[in-house]
């Protein structure tokens, strides 16, 4: 608001203390990563490296080492956020820059997708795969989390191409270009900004997902760390030290991303998911 | 012929994996709804009609499902929304910078991976001496069997808060300045200010957030699954779409009706289909297509 | 020349090899316990011995066994599993609970019948104690070879009785008096009361069962007087007066400050951790929970010692005064995927895994119960021998089909009354419906 | 040395939903002609370029370029150069790269591109900011960059969509010279599209005035400031405007309420328009009797807004005879600059 009231060094206090639980987790998280054992905040004891045995005891009671886990998820990750940004950029280019017929019908049935929920699918999905013969496999699961969130992208990129020059896609068709090399040379490197908020989107949110391979993944050798760590939250004998190593190692990059980058996230996410 | 073969060409990745785990997967799940197919009839499935929707109304829980779902969806929203509203306000009216910093913490549900942040939750609230709620409240307690509804609500809540908390705080920057420069000439308080400029102005985002939320809360289970699966005890905290996925593909025993389990994930795909027209007609669809200004493709 | 004969030795092993075939059998095995690893590497040694035989047989084929031992959990195994029957890439040989897999997975035709090669191979006649033919019996034909067993007792907290004012004698003689039906299940609650009474334990602490859903609730429903199974028509039953019995018992239980009304909560650890801080009178488990408490949740305070010192065990008792206790097996069982090209090959290494030393190792490693006659005299290990005799007392569940929707429906009911949701007679009027929904014709009500 | 091409539109029309932007446009551009389009927005003009560069395809009509048929070919085919309004440059290349960019797509080799974009460059002026990004440059040498776009692949024909308009106005002098000497050199055919029409006459040989998605008049500036083929082009063609009286031709008269001009020769009789260039009007000791409204000094010359008879007429003095506001002045309107229209606004005579 551009004008400051008076009081808002008190309403700043209100934020605080409503904002405070946020900190509580997150620092509960790193002193119970770190020392021998925590009461509430108050760590007790020594620093304890063994929780951090998972990184070089090869298995954890016969779980995947975590490492396994580890390239299942950069792989997993990267390669969702891969395909969601091609696939999407280029639906999102000919749906706001081509004319074609039936581009209308496409768009309404994008902006249905974009607000449906894709979880109900899963059974049905679960069938799909099955029929494909991808279930059990990362892959599978790649196309699946990619797919569902295909929608939300080619939305938000189209929202980036739409706001590209018509003069400078001209040009560049005068200049020589089909609409494959204006799409490569010109369009995508002027939407930057939106691959970069969609790249992100893609990437934290396939870094977190869960549902998807619990559901649609049953051997160790697939395992992302999303399941690594759920292994353990449902043990009945619990190192809550160990646990809370494998949460910080596994939320790592994501702390990182939010420290490096936290106007940023607020953009992705308030552009991201349609306004 | 370039007219069609070079936009098909930049549409067919998108359009292929939307038809296979979209298109696809909403017919097969109304097929899989009249047919009886469960571990032991995996094979060779029949036809049962509309037996599954007669076994639904017939399920003696289904009330209490039902009552579930609405608590969920009804509290949870209420958390959201309201919570969202009131971060969103709070951040604007402290210096922008500081603002800023608070609205990207409310981040962090949001980015964390699920299943950390339930940890996080189970940690915090598990018996002492781990657990800090425990600890100060002096009650060495499970708190997550104690209050099962209060945290699937919280937990879920300051996930979503986020949510409308973003688009509130960009429907406020959107407000004309010389709006507040007005009200303050007029001699209005802060919070004549927000009550008489700023409240009025948001209630599209409101609605919109409110509408949004609803249908993502009806479908969504991941956090519940994670904390309570549904438990503790008789159905406390079992909502429709995990008793959906409970049926269809988790079950101790290994018989999963994947039938009765599509029949409830089909209420939810039909639901989610209205709503999402409801969206297009609200939110004007004429105006999002604009003719491209390059006819050659 | 000590080159050349090298050169025909190899030249005669390669072309051995050669006319050699091998043949690979596959094998799907899960604890989700970590100790019940046995349940693979027993049959990695079955094979062992196997080729060792064919050796000698100078047969021209050898066994490679591929096997895997899943420590998930049942929910991701049973699901692998089916997914695998379907696609027709099944392993040869899956190991499972006999109730309810045989019925389920028998009735879809995933598994072969194997009374064939239990005629073959004597060893299955001889050494496989007899009752637990009828645990891998479905429809007459046998589906699954017992793998092991185990028994679901009743556990006491000596210390806590002793705190009461009973007399050493008394907490020894406990046992007996549950078997000879002098102490129910009405005795029981009256003691956890008294307990909680003089606060002896916490509020909730008199009696504790487990936290989720599982096949013990068949265990209690029975120790009711409940029947299950109607051996005529091969459907399931459902008695209402002995689910209101049950019923009434928990809700008393609970009203009485014994049973926490939150006793659901799906939390094991919670679960485990009390008890072995010795903060729970009574509870009901499973054998292969004292293997759990010795290597993880007393590692410090002495182990089985501890348990030794501070426990003990009867079966469930009966509802009635004269009544006989039970208990409740829940065996495993290997069983032959009927799509396996390799049929006879995988009964034979069944043959050879039903073997004494490989079910001792088996049976000390995880705390279960062995399956055959002779293994006890070559175990020297006080539990295994001392609960054994539980095995007295032990019933099956039926083979049927459609026993997890009854199980399901049951424990909504259990679940229903704890929580104080419903009264005992709208539970069972509850369950009775959720039943006959679920399993229609297949059901009897009485 | 560029051989420009012939450009032939035969029938040309253009539909965007309900509303022909362009109908029915036959026209013919020479080899290595400068032809300005010039019209109010709106008018179609854009549209034609755009239709000869390939963006839009025509809904009826024939592009030729030459012996050429073009209208059905891509963009890319049809080796035209065009410099647009904004320039166009592609932001995230240097001036280097963009101009280099028409010969990348045509896999030029390293070498060549480099010599080439280097020449076209110094021709231009910018051969010392090539690595800068267009960001980093003036407006002027934006400009000059997407003309070395244009120019590079030695196109045929080029397209000049607005191409100073963004330019200050001095700058914009110096450019339209350059622009002119350059296409002359270069010997391309050149289309300019503008709705400034001091730009049109001073660059074009000739000039095609557009209104309302139909051709007006093509021809040599001078022969549309002599005789403007119409009322819309009169009015449109020079600054200020011709003044345009509507009102009666009778016998050797014309009559517009209490206004009277005496005629000779031959002119259109009854309802019609007189016109007459503020130039062209003299201020006399006798004549036309008139009021002086306003008076607007231009500098050495002085515009003058008089009314006589009800009618208005803007006349341009030079600065050291204007009248004084309100002063009673005369009118000599000579018989020779006389423009006569007829009802429907088509001019009449020679």
């Amino acid at each position: 608001m551009p004008i400051r009231p008076p009081s808002w060094r008190l309403i700043l206090i209100v934020l605080g203390l409503i904002t405070l639980p946020i900190g509580v987790g997150t620092l509960w998280l790193l002193l119970t990563a770190l020392f021998n054992q925590v009461h509430g905040l108050l760590p007790v004891g020594n620093i304890n490296f063994g929780n951090w045995r998972f990184l070089w005891e090869g298995s954890i009671n016969g779980r995947p080492p975590i490492w396994v886990a580890l390239f299942n998820s950069i792989l997993f990750a990267a390669t969702v956020a891969f395909i969601e940004v091609l696939v999407a950029s280029m639906a999102a280019y000919a749906i706001s820059r081509m004319n074609f017929p039936g581009r209308r019908l496409y768009l309404g049935m994008i902006l249905v997708l974009h607000a449906f929920p894709a979880v109900s699918l899963l059974i049905a999905i679960y069938y799909i795969l099955r029929v494909l013969g991808l279930f059990d496999t990362l892959f599978g699961v790649i196309l699946v989390k990619a797919s569902l969130e295909i929608p939300l992208g080619i939305w938000l990129m189209k929202g980036f191409f739409d706001n590209l020059s018509w003069e400078m896609e001209m040009a560049a068709l005068v200049d020589g270009a089909s609409r494959w090399t204006v799409f490569r040379k010109v369009a995508l490197p002027l939407v930057r900004p939106g691959i970069l908020a969609l790249g992100t989107f893609a990437l934290l949110s396939a870094w977190g997902e869960f549902i998807l391979p619990y559901t649609l993944i049953v051997s160790g050798k697939s395992w992302t760390l999303a399941l690594y760590l759920q292994s353990f939250l449902r043990e009945s004998f619990v190192d809550y030290g160990m646990m809370a190593a494998v949460g910080l190692f596994y939320a790592l990059p994501v702390f990182v991303f939010f420290l490096l980058g936290q106007k940023y996230l607020l953009n992705i996410y308030s552009g991201g998911v349609k306004g | 012929m370039r007219r069609y073969a070079i936009p098909a060409f930049f549409l067919t990745p998108a359009t292929v994996l939307i038809v296979l785990f979209f298109m696809v997967p909403v017919v097969a799940t109304l097929l899989l709804s009249f047919t009886d197919i469960s571990t032991t009839t995996l094979s060779k499935p029949s036809w049962v009609g509309l037996g599954n929707y007669r076994d639904l109304l017939a399920d003696p829980f289904l009330k209490k499902i039902l009552a579930n779902t609405g608590k969920y969806v009804a509290l949870t929203l209420l958390f959201n929304v309201g919570m969202g509203l009131v971060l969103a306000l709070l951040t604007s009216l402290v210096p922008s910078q500081i603002g800023d910093q608070f609205r990207a913490l409310w981040l962090l549900p949001r980015i964390l991976p699920p299943v950390v942040y339930v940890f996080i939750w189970q940690g915090l609230l598990t018996q002492a001496p781990m657990g800090l709620v425990s600890d100060l409240l002096g009650v060495s307690k499970n708190w997550i069997a104690a209050a099962p509804w209060s945290v699937v609500i919280l937990a879920n809540g300051m996930v979503g808060a986020s949510f409308g908390m973003l688009i509130f705080t960009s429907a406020i920057r959107a407000i004309s300045r010389e709006l507040f420069y007005a009200a303050a000439v007029d001699g209005a308080t802060t919070w004549q200010t927000v009550r008489r400029v700023i409240l009025p102005l948001l209630s599209w985002p409101i609605l919109f957030v409110t509408a949004y939320q609803t249908l993502s809360l009806l479908t969504s289970f991941e956090y519940i699954l994670l904390l309570t699966d549904g438990g503790p005890g008789f159905y406390t905290t079992e909502v429709w779409s995990l008793r959906a996925y409970h049926l269809a593909l988790s079950n101790y025993f290994g018989n999963v009706e994947f039938g009765l389990g599509a029949a409830m994930a089909a209420v939810l795909v039909l639901i989610g289909i209205l709503v999402s027209l409801f969206y297009l007609k609200i939110f004007n669809f004429q105006n999002l297509v604009v003719e491209p200004k390059v006819e050659v493709n | 020349m000590r080159g050349l004969r090298l050169f025909v030795a190899l030249l005669a092993v390669f072309g051995l090899s050669l006319a050699q075939k091998t043949i690979v059998i596959k094998a799907w095995t899960v604890g989700p316990d970590d100790p019940s690893i046995t349940r693979m590497t027993n049959l990695e040694e079955a094979v062992n011995r196997l080729n060792a035989v064919l050796e000698k047989e100078n047969a021209d084929y050898r066994v490679k066994l591929e096997a895997s031992f899943d420590t998930t959990d049942w929910d991701n195994y049973l699901r692998r599993v089916l997914l695998a029957f379907q696609s027709g890439q099944a392993p040869d040989i899956v190991q499972a609970s006999a109730a309810p897999l045989i019925g389920v997975w028998a009735t879809a035709g995933f598994i072969a019948p194997l009374d064939e090669y239990v005629n073959r191979y004597p060893v299955f006649q001889l050494e496989v104690i007899p009752t637990l033919w009828n645990a891998v019996t479905f429809k007459g034909q046998v589906f699954g070879i017992p793998q092991d067993t185990e028994a679901r007792p009743l556990y006491f907290n000596k210390t806590l009785l002793k705190k009461l004012g009973w007399s050493e004698r008394q907490i020894n003689d406990l046992p007996k008096k549950i078997e000879a039906g002098e102490f129910t299940w009405d005795d029981l609650l009256a003691v956890a009361k008294e307990a909680v009474a003089k606060g002896v334990v916490q509020k909730g602490y008199g009696y504790w069962h487990r936290p989720k859903n599982g096949s013990d609730f068949i265990e209690w429903y029975r120790a009711f007087g409940g029947t299950i199974y109607d051996n005529q028509s091969g459907k399931l039953v459902f008695e209402k007066a002995a689910a209101k019995r049950y019923f009434s018992w928990l809700k008393k239980a609970v009203d009485a400050g014994v049973l926490r009304a939150d006793m659901l909560d799906g939390n094991w650890r919670n679960w485990h951790q009390n008890i072995t801080d010795g903060k729970v009178l009574f509870w009901s488990g499973g054998t292969w929970n004292w293997a759990e408490w010795t290597q993880q949740w007393l590692k410090d305070k002495g182990g089985q010692d501890w348990l030794w010192a501070n426990v003990g065990f009867a079966p469930q008792p009966s509802y009635k005064k004269g009544g006989k206790p039970v208990t409740l097996s829940s065996p495993q069982a290997y069983m032959i995927w009927s799509g396996s090209k390799n049929k006879e090959i995988a009964a034979r290494i069944l043959a050879f895994v039903t073997a004494p030393d490989l079910d001792a190792r088996h049976a000390v490693g995880s705390g279960h119960l062995p399956v055959l006659k002779s293994t006890p005299s070559i175990i020297d290990d006080r539990f295994t021998r001392e609960v054994s005799a539980l095995l007295n007392y032990t019933t099956f569940q039926p083979l049927h089909a459609d026993l997890p929707k009854w199980q399901e429906a049951f424990y909504r009911g259990v679940s229903a009354v704890e929580s104080g949701g419903l009264s005992p007679d709208q539970a069972v009027e509850v369950v009775a419906a959720e039943m006959k929904r679920a399993l229609k014709d297949e059901l009897i009500v009485r | 040395m560029i051989k420009g091409t012939d450009v032939t539109l035969r029938g040309l029309s253009k539909r965007f939903g309900k509303v022909w932007a362009l109908k029915g446009l036959d026209l013919e551009v020479q080899a290595g002609e400068l032809v300005a389009f010039l019209g109010p927005s709106g008018c179609g003009k854009t549209t034609t370029l755009l239709l000869i560069a390939g963006i839009y395809r025509p809904t009826t009509g024939e592009i030729h370029f030459g012996e050429r048929r073009v209208d059905h070919l891509h963009p890319k085919d049809r080796d035209v150069g065009m410099v647009f309004q904004s320039y166009a440059l592609y932001p995230h290349l240097t001036l280097f790269e963009n101009i280099a960019f028409p010969l990348r797509l045509k896999k030029v080799p390293d070498a060549e591109v480099k010599s080439r974009v280097q020449s076209t460059a110094d021709l231009l002026g910018i051969g010392h900011i090539l690595n800068r990004r267009p960001a980093q440059v003036s407006g002027g040498q934006q400009q000059r960059a997407a003309l070395a776009r244009a120019l590079v692949k030695e196109p045929q024909l080029l397209l000049l969509d607005e191409p100073l308009s963004n330019l200050d106005a001095q700058i914009r002098l110096s450019a339209r010279a350059e622009i002119r000497r350059l296409q002359r050199d270069l010997g391309v055919t050149a289309i300019l599209v503008t709705h400034d029409q001091a730009e049109a006459l001073a660059m074009a040989d000739r000039v095609a005035v557009f209104s309302t998605g139909e051709l007006q008049q093509f021809a040599t500036p001078d022969e549309l400031y002599r005789k403007p083929k119409n009322t819309f082009v009169a009015s449109f063609v020079g600054a200020p405007p011709m003044n345009l009286i509507e009102g009666v031709f009778k016998e050797r008269a014309f009559e517009a309420g209490g206004f009277r001009q005496g005629l000779e020769g031959p002119h259109p009789q009854g309802q019609g328009w007189l016109g007459i260039r503020p130039e062209d009007i003299e201020l006399r000791a006798e004549g036309t009797p008139a009021t002086v409204l306003v008076v607007e000094p231009l500098g050495r010359e002085a515009l003058v807004m008089v009314e006589s008879g009800g009618v208005r007429l803007q006349v341009l003095v030079p600065a050291e005879a204007k009248p004084a506001p309100d002063q009673q002045i005369h009118l000599h309107l000579p018989a020779e600059k006389l423009h006569y229209f007829d009802r429907t606004g088509t001019r009449v005579g020679p």
